[in-house]
């Protein structure tokens, strides 16, 4: 099989530079690339693009990136649990483009799999259509949405063996399946490494081809945003 | 006047045996504690969960396992998780069956506002715009007016739209009414409520059929 | 949960009339709806137009309606196993519509996503191509290829809930996860019928939802077309 | 002259360290043979695995695992199956390094025909127009001349095309040679073939550099 694994997350973001556009997997803080992010922190890389459906919170995931302002431009669905996001975008000093969630993912899925453009239904008629061809099928207008492409995806996932085949955990999963590939680079951080031949091929999420990089990452944080339980 | 479990009650009278759900945030997000226990139901949380069950006890609470509200949730017996291609697959295919969501804006002709305040809030449309765009039927669950004691059932839409001529009906603190012919037809007064008063809390126009019951709560 | 589970291939197939539009799980004979065929067979629904990447063999799979005159066209990619086929087809008798394969498993899927059209480069400057749409992307050619729908979709799992939750083994995949949900009806076979809660949700390839009936198949026959081995 | 199993041979010295390959049907598919076993090559087939092993033993023969040709294979470790979209979007995606397939015809621009014969023979095209349309790397490996002696080497294509301006290089039984500037360009020649019977088995026009090697097996 083809090895992918890397030593640490040192090797695993080698070649990441200023300006570059970055995918990064996760829907809120739930299976974000904790280890890749707080390394984006370390090497201090400025006037990035993020892709991202969320923004982090202040103290965490993405908001570690905003907070030192090394983010030029993100990409996302949703970022209302952020205040210092939506002060940077309301001042003027972040340029945000927000993208139907349902349009994100697939923008993304597209680049995967070699798709340039396709129709969508979601955000006819609003901001978002400004500037796209729009098209009716069955009666219905549709616009026009292109896939995205970026230089790195940043991606966690729960197992992964050598050969770079993934597999994810519950609501973990999200948009990171769809992001390994739509990039030049994908480097996948996991829970636990394992040997190729330990993952069931029946069951395996992402297959190892869409995979460049893979390490075992640390310290996971895993925070929850909000924790909310009901009697035992 | 109902308060916002009194809205969500209402609207889990709309949710039908068979029904796959979508819940918004907010109010919706309380209509499942209200669905009826003797037909099968199951909700779809569009972060990547067909089968969402109730908030886990202390011990059960998984990090790895929440809503499209970021909460922590439990999955059912026959639940299954999958990506957000996946997800959205299942919102724009029109699989999901019924959608529940908040807005700040209805408008008669079913156009709806709800992710964006030019200049002041913006937190993004999340999944809203695919869900308007593509469900069969839309639900809005909100109060009938604003902070500031105005209407949110408008003629026309003030706000950033999120989806066009979409909602089937919206369930309000005072009324049900649903989008017919670009009006509003009253269908249900909330206890206690006259039409009067759901009148002057309402801007766009109105279709008042001869009898409006009170919701059978 | 919601149950989808019926009692037997009549049940399953109940609303099937002349003239439909069918999608039929399977890559040659692996993975192909046997239960749902031979019942097709017995019903003797005629004029019906097949969406299948194959065409069966003379005796088997798609080649038993085939034979019977049921099938007035066939959407396919690859039809090279069989006989009758092509005399039909050469003669005139049958109508056929060769897609690529990647566009005939990707048009199943945008029909299962709700998404009415997507580019391609696949076909471009072939036949294919012919009176569709052609625009260059990133300085590269592609034809607009558009969602196939069916009435009813002929879907074969390894194992199943009564919830319609589906899993597959190996290469008896193929087209089967991305043609639920393509159809009005989707009617799924499968080896082993379990009750909702004893598949890992995890691990579920293809939803609920996109089905509408479920049975457990009987007396596969599983035939090998080119039965290679080595020595032991 | 090479037979099918030296075209196959020469043609795996073109598969690199580290490559994911598609193989097509008939003489592609020997090319696993002669992989050197000190690289790391994974086979892809598009009916839905990456990590393809060798054929079974009679022992471990299993209907449900089968390559594109409809051939029992086993799987490797590190092997992953999935559906039919996935697969062709990693061939559409580009992820796949290499692709090898048969041809009926090749024009000196890179077209390629393999099929359909009007009138005569319509087996589809299987896969083989989306691996044309995207791969980066296409070889095609066939025989120089067809049954009746005539060169599938050519200006122009007469069968229904595959493919437009895509085709890298050929490996025949004659000659390895690569399109460039719109013509072949011979690279190699057969063991015991000389270039006048690689003119005269080439309709097409024919690029020859002064010193053309023989292919070393």
């Amino acid at each position: 099989m083809i090895i992918k694994k890397v030593n640490n997350v040192q090797e695993a973001l080698t070649g990441v530079k200023d300006s570059m556009t970055f995918m990064l997997g996760g829907f809120g803080l739930c299976g974000i690339p904790e280890n890749s992010i707080n390394e984006l922190v370390n090497l201090n890389v400025k006037d990035i693009t993020c892709i991202s459906n969320n923004a982090g919170v202040d103290d965490f995931g993405l908001g570690l990136l905003l907070k030192k302002k090394q983010i030029k431009k993100m990409i996302s669905s949703y970022v209302g649990e952020n205040a210092e996001f939506e002060r940077q975008m309301l001042s003027g000093e972040l340029e945000v483009d927000l993208v139907p969630q349902g349009t994100l993912a697939e923008r993304c899925r597209a680049a995967q799999h070699g798709i340039p453009a396709f129709f969508t239904p979601a955000g006819y008629g609003t901001e978002v259509a400004e500037g796209k061809e729009v098209r009716d099928f069955n009666g219905k207008p549709h616009i026009m949405e292109t896939a995205f492409h970026a230089d790195f995806a940043f991606i966690k996932a729960w197992k992964g063996d050598e050969a770079g085949n993934l597999i994810f955990k519950g609501t973990a999963r999200n948009f990171n399946p769809v992001m390994c590939g739509a990039a030049k680079i994908t480097v996948v951080e996991v829970e636990e490494l394992v040997k190729p031949g330990e993952l069931d091929p029946n069951f395996v999420h992402v297959p190892g081809v869409f995979v460049q990089r893979i390490f075992e990452g640390k310290n996971y944080e895993k925070r929850i945003e909000q924790r909310t339980t009901k009697e035992a | 006047m109902l308060d916002k479990n009194g809205i969500a009650k209402r609207i889990a009278q709309e949710v039908k045996d068979g029904y796959y759900v979508n819940l918004g945030i907010g109010i919706p997000t309380l209509v499942a504690n209200y669905v009826r226990d003797d037909i099968q139901v199951e909700f779809q949380s569009e972060n990547g969960i067909l089968g969402m069950g109730p908030f886990p006890t202390e011990a059960n609470v998984d990090a790895d396992l929440i809503n499209a509200g970021k909460q922590t949730i439990t999955a059912r017996k026959g639940a299954s998780f999958f990506d957000s291609a996946m997800s959205f697959g299942m919102i724009r295919g029109q699989h999901v069956d019924l959608t529940i969501l908040g807005a700040m804006e209805v408008a008669q002709n079913g156009n709806i506002a709800n992710w964006k305040i030019p200049g002041k809030m913006v937190k993004g449309m999340g999944g809203a715009m695919d869900l308007v765009g593509s469900a069969k039927n839309i639900i809005v669950a909100m109060m009938h007016t604003n902070r500031a004691g105005q209407s949110k059932l408008l003629k026309e839409c003030s706000l950033p739209l999120t989806g066009v001529k979409c909602v089937t009906k919206i369930v309000t603190n005072l009324a049900v009414l649903e989008i017919v012919d670009g009006k509003f037809k009253l269908l249900e007064r909330a206890p206690g409520i006259n039409i009067e008063e759901i009148k002057k809390a309402t801007e766009g126009d109105l279709l008042i059929p001869e009898n409006v019951t009170e919701m059978k709560m």
